[in-house]
């Protein structure tokens, strides 16, 4: 109780000496917006955190532009190491102890979905950065959007792009058999069905960590499937597509969105093994196109020796969309204001996601539809259909 | 699709046999089960990375500087960690092994924990059809390496003066040490030689799996399957063990269900252990009253 | 080992009645004060899970302390405790008060079915299997989706007890106090009479506790239940903290922290299992600011322990404070 | 009647007969030993009696019943306690603790009364205390109650563990060479406690080869070669017995 009060009677304090007395929104003082971000800076997963230099990156270069409205954006950063328990003690640090103004984090699904009750309860407005379980942003909650290609959202596109082929009755799938290929491999599966009617040929897992896929690679050869959706992480894909090479293994595999084109070529070490591999691409320019190279550029200016990569991307359009929200909202901010700025943000196109973010008071899931994306002799090319190379 | 399936296994099984291999010497020199021994296959890996990719040596000269590496980093895990301990009891000596293994892994993901690194193949010659069957020089070489050191294994424990001194200073230290052995350099040493062995492990994988600090852990688990279905501390058995269940891992995989392959070892574990605890080489343990 | 054990006076050790009873009452008093000095949710969310830890570590210490077994199979329990509660709470309906019955029920039967390979193995042995067990176990959350909702997680209601629904940090703390403290009270109850004599026999000498008329397996089978049902209980609490469970949070790396709040704060000792679990709890969380450290301090800390002070947190006490030494009998 | 009779029992251990038809009783009250040189079998015969080896031929009786087969802690449980030749003893324990320990199959404290520390249960276990204090009041360890016992000389672990076997109102005590490693004075403190025993009706089976120790303090001895009993008696007789001088000097 004594903490609180001193810093309750401190900002009291501070607003009546400023002139008009109103009190200011948690988070937000004259010269100052505080935001705090989250993501798995350690741990297993700890390659999803690269995301979290590119939303840094985003508001330091805003910060060296003037800041909004007369306001800089203080980043208080914490790490939840993609673990349930120390998401939550992270997120609770952010609320409690650092007080901040909005959230814009959450990588892994599984905290997210630990997390976002806690978060609502506060009426702290909640930005997703990349954690993209469906689950998080269905139900709708008011507080919190998700300007991020959902699994269900990224599924259905791979299944469409795949139905484009004519032809193809025959699609195999093989995933991982924690969370993160869960919330990927059911969307897939369940709209494979609703939408054709079909049933995967083979519906098979693979290990995380394992470091060969000879069954799998021969079981789908025998069943002689048209299309092979492997929701996996980048490791195990590249491991998957360097056995499919040995095997003669021809199908064209699509990945979701978590795979780069460029590191999964590098990985394999052959060009020959990584033809037909296409990916969700959740960009609208190719990594290596001017338009990317830009934000690339932005990022190691801040962070010189952090290599960027597909992920540090991921999260980037929606900082800019919690920036552009923030302008709209007005130098009279407050968290409803701000919220109510981000409902109506209609086909922001932010340059960097595949498709523009749109949210509404009933839908937070902001993001729709996208293209795959591929490697055509070396340049990363993006499409929507099924084009024979 | 039979062959194919043994060869792989065959490939993935010697993997397995090398590091329980190394982790079975161990255990027979020092009754110590070195639940850190992952963390040497990783080590192997990434400081073969450090050789070719910061040091910028070819492929031989650094796997063989990473093993020298590795070795030494044995010793002084016996030397500063183990030795102090005396005879602690299993419980804290287990603990401390789980120690280092955290440590190495902190250490590795301080440098490279936002990366999953790829590492040049060895020799990236086509895969080669025999009859339909397809090999890689890659799976020739892994299954050939593990064959060579499990060869030059029992060679120098069987055949030589030396590998004598060993095996009785395994058996009985104190009667070794009595008649002069020097127990401890020999602990050294064979902490050393473990941690060689998981480091060529991680070497000659390195090219297939990728690096990332959390590989060692699922070989681990690997390894104690091999261990326990050879029988436990016989190093004839962790071999075939290693092999056994990287062959049964890729048939259970291919015929019955790929689900199958993650747990697979620990089926393995627990039925050789409740039903036959010795395993199939193993003696049963018998206590003096 | 023994030479930290001063020589104390004749007859058993009767503390003055006095000092026993002043210290007791202090400990209550800080402990139920606590919530209001911080009312900052996130430092009570943080002495939440240390009293879910030590519990887990007072439960752990039974099997691996006092038996002396090296059984890895507390993840196992902390999870089916977990799950159990949340099954019943989700699918059944239960109140959390009524689903500690079948959460009780499920982990004492989970511990002595665990007692029973470790009648056949000994040392290493027990371990893998035990360790294998709850690498299982994990596996059947993920593949049993259709009670535990697999990968994506069983979101579990707040616990209501008469209307009260406990929502915040503050309200939490005091249920999770309750039942932690009357799990412990019982352990130590337990600890201090033939039973914990008996498992503490199993662990000096086998052979000699049959030798006394005691059955060893009756020992063993009895200390993996209670140790199972400690630790699953502690799993209800853990999972009404965080609210829901994913098969991840009982994976290696959660089985190693027990392992590590029960080797530092000692072994066979619930006080040093406490110390333990604060400050294990505490410190990644001290370490917030250096991310990636928490690792390589952890197992620093580890090794430091085990080369250094081999009784744990709890030696060193005893060191200082000879009568803080904890006896098998009751005063 | 006899509290324990040991009938023709043979031991053949891959084909070496380590007991043949070996035959004696032990009264309550009497002090029984048997000696014998080195590897005359008297540890093989001490673990058939005490369950740990299963005799090839033969019975082992206790109180009339037949312990072979029976697991350790049930025969213990009626009364046949046993100490070891090595390390017997809690060392990690204090010495109430251990005596106590040997109390745990008497102290009537209920499981439920344990758990939540029920008032009968209390009482029971502090009975259990007084007792354990007394009995080394007895022995004159009092003093020691709350040392650790690995701080202890070996006679005193020695004591310990007697003190122990005997908490539970033993009724046959078995001692495997006892006499190892304890000083002279030692040595007659220990026979005057298992005099005591004896006068209080308890069995005493002693096997040990210190033979002035056997002597002071036995009423009948067997003598053990090679598996066999080449003698049987009283200290006196067994002092003059030709076969035993030879076994013990060597052919004359």
């Amino acid at each position: 109780m004594f903490k609180t009060k001193y810093l309750a009677c401190m900002l009291g304090l501070g607003a009546m000496l400023a002139g008009p007395a109103f009190a200011q929104a948690p988070g937000v003082t004259d010269d100052s917006i505080k935001i705090g971000i989250f993501g798995p800076m350690t741990g297993s997963a700890a390659l999803f955190g690269k995301a979290v230099f590119g939303v840094e990156a985003v508001y330091k270069d805003v910060n060296d532009h003037g800041g909004i409205n007369g306001r800089k954006i203080d980043i208080v950063r914490e790490d939840t190491g993609c673990d349930p328990t120390r998401g939550t003690a992270a997120v609770k640090k952010l609320i409690s102890q650092s007080q901040v103004f909005a959230i814009n984090g959450g990588l892994c699904s599984g905290v997210v979905m630990a997390v976002k009750e806690e978060v609502a309860k506060a009426g702290v407005p909640f930005v997703i950065i990349g954690a993209a379980s469906s689950a998080i942003s269905d139900p709708m909650m008011p507080n919190l959007f998700h300007p991020v290609a959902t699994t269900s959202n990224v599924a259905k596109t791979m299944i469409d792009f795949a139905m484009t082929r004519e032809g193809t009755k025959k699609i195999a799938v093989v995933s991982h058999s924690d969370d993160w290929g869960k919330s990927n491999r059911d969307p897939a599966v369940d709209h494979l069905k609703e939408a054709y009617g079909l049933d995967p040929v083979l519906d098979l897992t693979m290990e995380r960590g394992s470091s060969d896929a000879t069954p799998q690679i021969l079981k789908i050869r025998n069943a002689d499937a048209d299309f092979v959706v492997l929701m996996m992480y980048p490791a195990e894909v590249a491991i998957f597509l360097r056995d499919a090479y040995k095997y003669g293994l021809k199908v064209p595999v699509l990945a979701p969105q978590s795979i780069s084109l460029k590191d999964t070529r590098e990985r394999v070490g052959n060009d020959a093994a990584v033809e037909n591999l296409y990916v969700f691409y959740p960009y609208a320019h190719p990594t290596d196109s001017p338009e990317m190279e830009k934000w690339g550029k932005l990022i190691n200016k801040y962070y010189p020796d952090e290599r960027v990569e597909s992920f540090s991307y991921l999260g980037m359009s929606g900082a800019l969309a919690v920036v552009e929200a923030l302008k709209a909202a007005g130098p009279d901010l407050t968290r409803q204001k701000f919220m109510d700025a981000l409902n109506d943000l209609r086909d922001f196109d932010s340059g960097i996601s595949s498709a523009p973010i749109t949210f509404t008071p009933e839908d937070h899931a902001g993001i729709k539809g996208g293209a795959m994306a591929t490697l055509d002799d070396g340049k990363v090319t993006v499409m929507k259909k099924w084009q024979d190379k | 699709m039979f062959v194919q399936l043994i060869l792989s296994g065959v490939a993935q099984g010697s993997i397995y046999a090398l590091v329980a291999l190394g982790m079975t010497a161990l255990f027979r020199a020092t009754t110590i089960v070195n639940f850190g021994h992952g963390e040497f296959f990783m080590g192997g890996a990434f400081v073969l990375y450090v050789m070719i990719n910061v040091v910028g040596l070819p492929f031989l000269p650094g796997a063989l500087l990473a093993i020298v590496v590795m070795f030494l980093v044995g010793m002084t895990i016996e030397r500063v960690l183990i030795r102090p301990m005396g005879l602690a009891p299993h419980i804290a000596l287990a603990m401390m092994t789980v120690a280092f293994s955290f440590l190495f892994r902190g250490i590795a993901r301080a440098f490279w924990g936002r990366e999953v690194l790829p590492m040049p193949a060895v020799f990236s010659f086509p895969p080669i059809d025999v009859a339909g069957v397809i090999i890689t020089t890659q799976d020739l070489l892994i299954t050939g390496m593990t064959l060579f050191f499990v060869v030059l294994f029992f060679i120098f424990f069987q055949r030589t003066n030396l590998g004598r001194i060993a095996q009785a200073a395994s058996a009985n230290p104190r009667g070794a040490s009595l008649v002069g052995i020097n127990v401890n350099l020999f602990h050294g040493t064979m902490w050393g030689v473990a941690a060689g062995l998981g480091a060529i492990a991680g070497i000659l994988v390195a090219p297939i799996t990728l690096l990332y600090p959390d590989m060692g852990a699922l070989i681990l688990i690997k390894a104690f399957a091999a261990m326990t279905l050879g029988g436990f501390g016989n190093l004839g058995g962790a071999v075939v063990g290693g092999l056994l269940i990287g062959i049964l891992e890729q048939l259970s995989g291919g015929y019955l269900s790929t689900a199958l392959i993650d747990i697979f070892a620990y089926l393995v574990i627990i039925a050789v252990l409740l039903i036959r605890p010795a395993g199939l080489f193993g003696i049963r343990e018998s206590q003096r009253v | 080992m023994s030479d930290l054990q001063a020589t104390l006076p004749a007859g058993p050790v009767r503390r003055p009645a006095s000092a026993k009873r002043w210290l007791v009452r202090l400990a209550i008093a800080v402990l139920l004060l606590l919530p209001p000095v911080f009312s900052n949710d996130y430092v009570q969310y943080v002495v939440n899970l240390i009293v879910v830890y030590a519990l887990v570590a007072v439960g752990f210490n039974v099997v691996l302390g006092y038996l002396g077994q090296l059984a890895f199979a507390n993840a196992a329990f902390f999870g089916i405790g977990a799950y159990t509660c949340g099954i019943s709470m989700v699918h059944l309906g239960l109140p959390f008060w009524a689903a500690l019955v079948p959460t009780g029920i499920v982990s004492l039967a989970a511990g002595a079915l665990v007692g029973l390979p470790a009648l056949r193995l000994k040392g290493y042995y027990l371990a893998i299997v035990t360790l294998v067990l709850g690498e299982l176990m994990r596996w059947s959350y993920i593949h049993g989706d259709v009670l535990t909702a697999g990968s994506s997680g069983l979101g579990i209601p707040p616990a209501t007890a008469a209307g009260f629904t406990f929502g915040t940090e503050d309200e939490k703390y005091y249920l999770f106090l309750l039942v932690a403290a009357v799990m412990i009270w019982a352990t130590n109850n337990i600890i201090r009479s033939r039973i914990g004599r008996s498992w503490v026999a199993i662990r000096e000498n086998e052979l000699a506790t049959a030798a006394l008329g005691m059955s060893p397996a009756v020992g063993k089978v009895t200390a993996f239940a209670w140790s199972g049902f400690v630790v699953g209980i502690a799993g209800a609490l853990f999972a009404i903290l965080i609210g829901r469970i994913a098969p991840e949070s009982f994976n290696l790396h959660q089985l190693l922290l027990h392992f590590a709040i029960v080797m530092i704060g000692g072994l066979g000792s619930i006080l040093g299992s406490i110390l333990g679990a604060i400050v294990l709890t505490a410190a990644p969380e001290v370490l917030r600011n250096f991310p990636g450290m928490e690792e390589i301090v952890f197992s620093l800390l580890l090794i430091g322990v085990l080369l250094f002070m081999p009784r744990g947190l709890q030696g060193v006490l005893v060191g200082w404070f000879p009568r803080l030494r904890e006896r098998l009998y009751r005063e | 009647m006899s509290l324990l009779q040991v009938e023709n029992v043979s031991v053949q251990f891959f084909g070496l007969k380590a007991l043949s038809d070996v035959t004696f009783d032990v009264e309550p009250g009497q002090v029984r030993a048997v000696i014998g040189p080195n590897g005359a079998g008297k540890s093989t015969l001490f673990n058939v009696i005490t369950g740990y080896v299963r005799p090839n031929e033969g019975k082992v009786v206790y109180d009339g019943q037949s312990v072979v087969g029976l697991p350790r802690h049930v025969v213990a449980g009626r009364g046949m306690r046993r100490t070891f030749q090595n390390g017997g003893v809690f060392s990690e324990l204090t010495v109430l603790e251990n005596v106590l320990t040997g109390l745990n199959a008497v102290t009537a404290s209920s499981t439920l009364g344990i758990v939540l520390r029920l008032p009968g249960a209390g009482a029971a276990e502090r009975r259990a205390v007084d007792e354990a204090m007394s009995l080394l009041e007895t022995m004159g360890l009092a003093g020691l109650a709350n040392n650790v016992v690995g701080d202890l000389s070996s006679g005193q672990q020695r004591l310990v563990e007697i003190t122990r076997a005997m908490a539970a109102r033993a009724r046959l005590l078995l001692l495997d060479e006892p006499a190892v490693g304890l000083s002279s004075s030692e040595r007659d403190r220990l026979m005057n406690v298992l005099r005591d025993l004896a006068k209080d009706g308890v069995a005493v089976l002693l096997v040990e080869h210190v033979i002035d120790l056997v002597m002071a303090v036995s009423d009948r001895i067997v003598v053990l070669n090679y598996g066999e009993v080449i003698a049987e008696g009283t200290p006196e007789e067994i002092r003059s017995h030709e076969a035993v001088l030879e076994a013990y000097l060597g052919h004359g």
